[in-house]
């Protein structure tokens, strides 16, 4: 057969699989917080707040264990906004993607801020979480945040 | 620190979906590289790729590669799932910590043609906390890009600059992929991928292949190769991951690389800096403190041709081409990996 | 080498089937404390972290070295991520060695891990991928036939596959790290358990692990002013070679010979057979332990299985092999070479516990991965090198 | 999701589910379209002369290009084996299926396909096969298009004519 008549093939194939994590204790106490409506950070040696909490200091690498509760509201730090979902957000409708910094935190959180539309959006705006129906101990258990004075 | 240096390189044209198997590419390259480097490819040392699996979607992706480089006798290699510029970290190192060993070919390959290279990234992320929300790698630039507007130093204009220039310069680039002479108003009214990021602010999607050889000096005086690229300083460095936990304006482990790598800015030629995004160029500029004398990207960079896992080790291959044609004395090849410029190698290399 | 290199701490987790009370970070540094603690040093006084893992599909994490950085103290630091299939725990640990012997760094982690419980290893391993032939059949499937020619060729008997398996699964009681712990074993109870890929039987393979292995390795003038016990590291190689090609030997490679010769003539050992005191060899089928005595020139060709069926692989016997339990009895994948080495640093360090070989001297530590295609070994002593 | 939604999470799920579109490169499509289109096996050779099938875009020893593609034929000899019991998630033959290294006449090393046609238990090192075909109408791009080999009737070969092949 000759070679230049055969066109290269190609095919689909999708790499789909449900992970299963064990999640540890700090991590673990964060989820479960979620599931039970609550936001939980972890306090570093000089007494900065993270949130969500690591098991270690991210400069030292130390262990970290002191759970501090913080409240569902925060500011916006950094945004980008997402005008066209794709199927893996989950999002119906246009979004942003923020790290908020909560109430009480010194670090931000990688989440999501629905808001009219991407004249609302600011750094430095204020936002609170908008809690999921159903909540199951996933980061998603704040459906996303929402600008506070629309909460 | 012994004195080591740049040969050889070879690539292959960057493109949007290449016809060509991995195994091909890599067949190319590396045949390329040997044959520029007149060193028989029964006489290296030391071998080393960098490529990663999640781009195919296949687990051990680099097995196959090594069908296409003649292993045969069994040849002393290793692998990084990383860009290829830390593969040739790797070999370099080989060298310094081994006088027996004199000559080593790094290679690397990788194809965004095959799957959806921004949700891909994703998988780098937090799996606990951040993968679960499918955060693109583009929307993680674009939150550094923002960072930058609102620090007040840059605007949306500097980008704009920053991409126009790179696309004018790969012009004289045959193996760059997005080139040409846009104006900085077409470039800020282009659609948005993610705001603030449009699209000219972006990087074009690759498929690509590169292959470099570095030499000892007794090797180099054996050969009687000409214009050697003598590495000087090279070293990398990693920063926190989240974005949460680090300032994204600025890039400290580019400082840090920098400064343990000799690069002092304004004894540079040429730097190839490895930014996919503009803005990110503006962030290494800074880290580097690259004064206003020195040829930054003369081949485009990555945003004329982002082959990724390639596009790093493509880098340190222009800026030694540099210095192998006589156009540079001293040179930088940076590369960047993981979200929002986390770990960055510089490379400085210097002729004879 | 441009400086020695020596090994002056070893960690490692617990090995399970699942470790369900950590996250990733939390078993990486479970492993990672151990070993800094046995050099009596923290993370601030590490200059680069050096990371393996098998394929990034196990955890579907792409490039974990970089979320993991700040878990593991890189911050600031050189991180590089090796991958050389089942290799790669060894590589690792090469890798981390020629960063000391480059004489740049003074003490390097180096950390290799799987989380295996995260997905399913032989999903992980061959998934349905287009154009690929169809019959995937996992990595038993792919060395059961090697087994089978192995047999053949050397015309060694039935049982010893099952003498290996008893025998590794008998150490592995005797190191409180081991995944398995089977506490009736015996030669008809391995003989009984189900062929899965026959020749090879259900207790002839090796189990899927969660855990993780670390070593803290240091420059020569470092590790002198270290007070506890050393390994030196003699010498490290590795040897590739393709999957497939005409006319290879897949039963006994020539990558895996050559890497052995060189690796002895760098070291300086002449005689291996009688200069090596005990051997960590990867043996994730039981059959592969008269096969790589073989390859890697411990025995005369042909007479790899007459040392297993002689007891010589055992504690008393003449080189023993796998005191720890071996990849039998655990198997992290990512982790399984570096679990090799770090239990040839033990015992040279007379710090292996109740499976201590007497005397152990000269430790050599070998993983291969891909088709029988990648090697890596190193050679670790009490002494340093003369 | 929690497994457990009372107690405290220690484990979750998180799903990937990437779309990725894959090439089969030059090589593999030659070798596919010959499955599906002429029911042939194409192999390349390689420069130092071996025949290699499926063919590669490179040779393995040498590291060059390969050269013109060879039809190889879909009798073989069966060099090494195992019987495989154990399922396999994603796999869709049952067990306990002969999972064998083949060697094909004309070419340099085996390819790996089931056997069937014979009890388990009858398999053997040196055996003859032949290829046992879908039907002209169900052929696919793939090996597939290969239902499995079978024995051919030939006397098995000798050990030594395929000892080098293992």
């Amino acid at each position: 057969m000759s070679e230049s008549s055969a066109e290269i093939l190609t095919a689909p194939y999708r790499l789909k699989y449900s992970y299963k994590r064990t999640t540890g204790p700090v991590i673990g106490r964060f989820l479960t917080d979620l599931r039970d409506g609550k936001i939980t950070g972890v306090r570093r040696p000089d007494g900065a707040v993270m949130v969500p909490p690591r098991e270690y200091d991210p400069e030292t690498g130390e262990a970290l264990s002191e759970f501090v509760s913080l409240p569902d509201t925060g500011v916006v730090t950094g945004w980008t906004w997402v005008a066209e979902p794709r199927q893996l957000h989950a999002m119906s409708t246009p979004f942003a993607f923020a790290t908020i910094q909560l109430d009480g935190a010194h670090t931000g959180m990688l989440h999501r801020v629905v808001a009219p539309d991407e004249s609302v959006m600011r750094s430095g705006m204020r936002v609170r979480a908008r809690w999921a129906a159903e909540r199951v101990g996933m980061i998603t258990d704040i459906e996303c945040f929402v600008p506070e004075e629309s909460a | 620190m012994r004195d080591i240096a740049v040969i050889a390189s070879a690539q292959i044209p960057s493109e949007r979906r290449s016809d060509l198997s991995e195994i091909e590419m890599v067949q190319k390259v590396v045949t390329g590289a040997i044959e520029k480097s007149g060193i028989d490819r029964r006489a290296f040392d030391f071998w080393c790729s960098g490529s990663a699996d999640m781009l195919c979607g296949r687990p051990f992706s680099f097995v196959s590669a090594l069908d296409a480089i003649g292993a045969w006798p069994p040849i002393r290699e290793s692998h990084v799932e990383m860009d290829g510029a830390w593969a040739l970290y790797e070999a370099w190192l080989k060298l310094q910590s081994d006088p027996g060993l004199h000559c080593a070919i790094v290679y690397c390959f990788g194809q965004s043609s095959l799957g959806p290279v921004p949700d891909i990234l994703a998988t780098q992320l937090d799996p606990y906390y951040e993968t679960p929300l499918w955060p693109d790698s583009i929307s993680v630039a674009a939150i550094q890009a923002r960072a930058l507007l609102d620090g007040g130093r840059y605007t949306e204009r500097d980008f704009a600059e920053v991409a126009v220039e790179n696309r004018r310069r790969g012009k004289s680039n045959p193996n760059a992929q997005l080139t040409g002479d846009f104006s900085i108003e077409e470039a800020m009214s282009g659609p948005y991928i993610s705001s603030p990021l449009r699209k000219h602010y972006c990087p074009p999607l690759s498929d690509g292949a590169c292959a470099i050889v570095i030499a000892s000096r007794e090797k180099v005086d054996e050969l009687g190769f000409a214009a050697p690229a003598w590495i000087r300083g090279f070293d990398h460095r990693v920063e926190a991951q989240s974005l949460g936990v680090r300032d994204l304006t600025s890039s400290a482990s580019t400082q840090l690389a920098g400064r343990r790598a000799g690069a002092r800015g304004d004894s540079l030629d040429v730097a190839e800096l490895h930014a996919p995004f503009a803005h990110q160029e503006l962030i290494l500029r800074e880290a580097l403190e690259l004064g206003g004398s020195v040829s930054v990207n003369p081949s485009g960079g990555a945003l004329a041709a982002n082959p990724i896992m390639v596009a790093g080790l493509l880098r340190i291959c222009e800026a030694a081409g540099a210095i192998h044609r006589g156009e540079a004395k001293r040179a930088l090849g940076h590369a960047t990996s993981g979200p929002a410029l986390q770990q960055n190698l510089v490379c400085v290399m210097e002729a004879n | 080498m441009a400086e020695l290199c020596a090994v002056i701490g070893v960690g490692q987790t617990k090995h399970a089937a699942i470790r369900g009370d950590v996250s990733i970070p939390g078993l990486l540094r479970e492993a990672a404390f151990r070993a800094l603690e046995d050099a009596g040093i923290t993370f601030a006084d590490i200059d680069a972290v050096i990371l393996g893992t098998a394929p990034d599909q196990f955890e579907g994490i792409m490039m974990p070295e970089l979320f993991l950085a700040d878990a593991l103290g890189a911050v600031g630091k050189p991180i590089l991520r090796v991958h050389t299939a089942g290799s790669v725990g060894g590589s690792t640990a090469n890798v981390a060695a020629s960063y000391i012997e480059s004489g740049l760094y003074d003490r390097v982690l180096t950390l290799a891990f799987e989380k295996q419980s995260e997905s399913n290893a032989m999903w992980a391993l061959s998934p349905k991928y287009p154009f690929q032939p169809p019959i995937t059949s996992g990595a038993g499937g792919y060395f059961a036939p090697l087994i089978r020619a192995y047999m053949r060729a050397s015309g060694a008997p039935d049982h010893i596959g099952c003498k290996v398996a008893y025998k590794d699964r008998v150490h592995a009681l005797k190191n409180p790290y081991a995944h398995l712990h089977i506490e009736d074993i015996s030669i008809e109870k391995v003989k009984a358990s189900p062929m899965l890929w026959e020749p090879v039987r259900y207790l002839e393979s090796c189990p899927s692990s969660d855990g993780c292995a670390a070593l803290v390795l240091a420059r020569e003038e470092v590790a002198d002013r270290h007070s506890g016990p050393k390994a030196w590291v003699w010498a490290t190689e590795m040897r590739s070679e393709p999957m497939q090609f005409a006319g290879r030997n897949q039963v006994l490679p020539q990558a895996g010979s050559d890497c052995a010769k060189s690796l002895y003539k760098k070291a300086g050992i002449t005689n291996p057979q009688a200069e090596i005191d005990v051997a960590e060899i990867y043996v994730p089928f039981s059959w592969f332990e008269p096969m790589w005595l073989e390859n890697l020139h411990l025995c005369e060709p042909g007479e790899g299985w007459k040392l297993t069926d002689n007891d010589e692989t055992t504690f008393g016997g003449r080189l023993p092999v796998n005191p720890s339990g071996g990849v039998l009895s655990t198997n992290p994948i990512g982790a399984s070479g570096m679990i090799r080495y770090a239990e040839g640093a033990l015992q040279v360090r007379g710090m292996a516990g109740d499976r201590q070989v007497d005397g152990a001297k000269v430790a050599l530590g070998h993983a291969y991965g891909g088709g029988s295609q990648f090697f890596s070994m190193w050679i670790v002593g009490s002494d340093k090198p003369s | 999701m929690s497994e457990d939604a009372q107690g405290p999470i220690t484990m979750i799920r998180t799903p990937v589910d990437l779309e990725y579109n894959i090439s089969a490169g030059p090589d593999l499509t030659l070798f596919l379209r010959g499955l599906k289109e002429e029911k042939k096996l194409y192999g390349r050779r390689s420069p130092n002369g071996d025949v290699y099938i499926p063919p590669r875009g490179a040779c393995p020893v040498t590291g060059q290009p390969m050269l013109e593609e060879v039809e190889v034929s879909d009798h073989g000899t069966v060099t090494t084996f195992c019987l495989i019991n154990i399922p396999i998630e994603g796999q869709e033959l049952k067990p306990p299926y002969v999972f064998a290294a083949i060697i094909l006449d004309g070419a340099s090393l085996p390819l790996f396909h089931m056997i069937a046609g014979i009890a388990a238990d009858e398999a053997r090192m040196g055996m003859r096969v032949k290829a046992n075909w879908k039907p002209d109408d169900e052929l696919v791009l793939s090996l597939e298009s290969i239902n499995y080999f079978e024995p051919s009737g030939e006397p098995d070969a000798d050990y030594d004519s395929y000892k080098e092949h293992l």
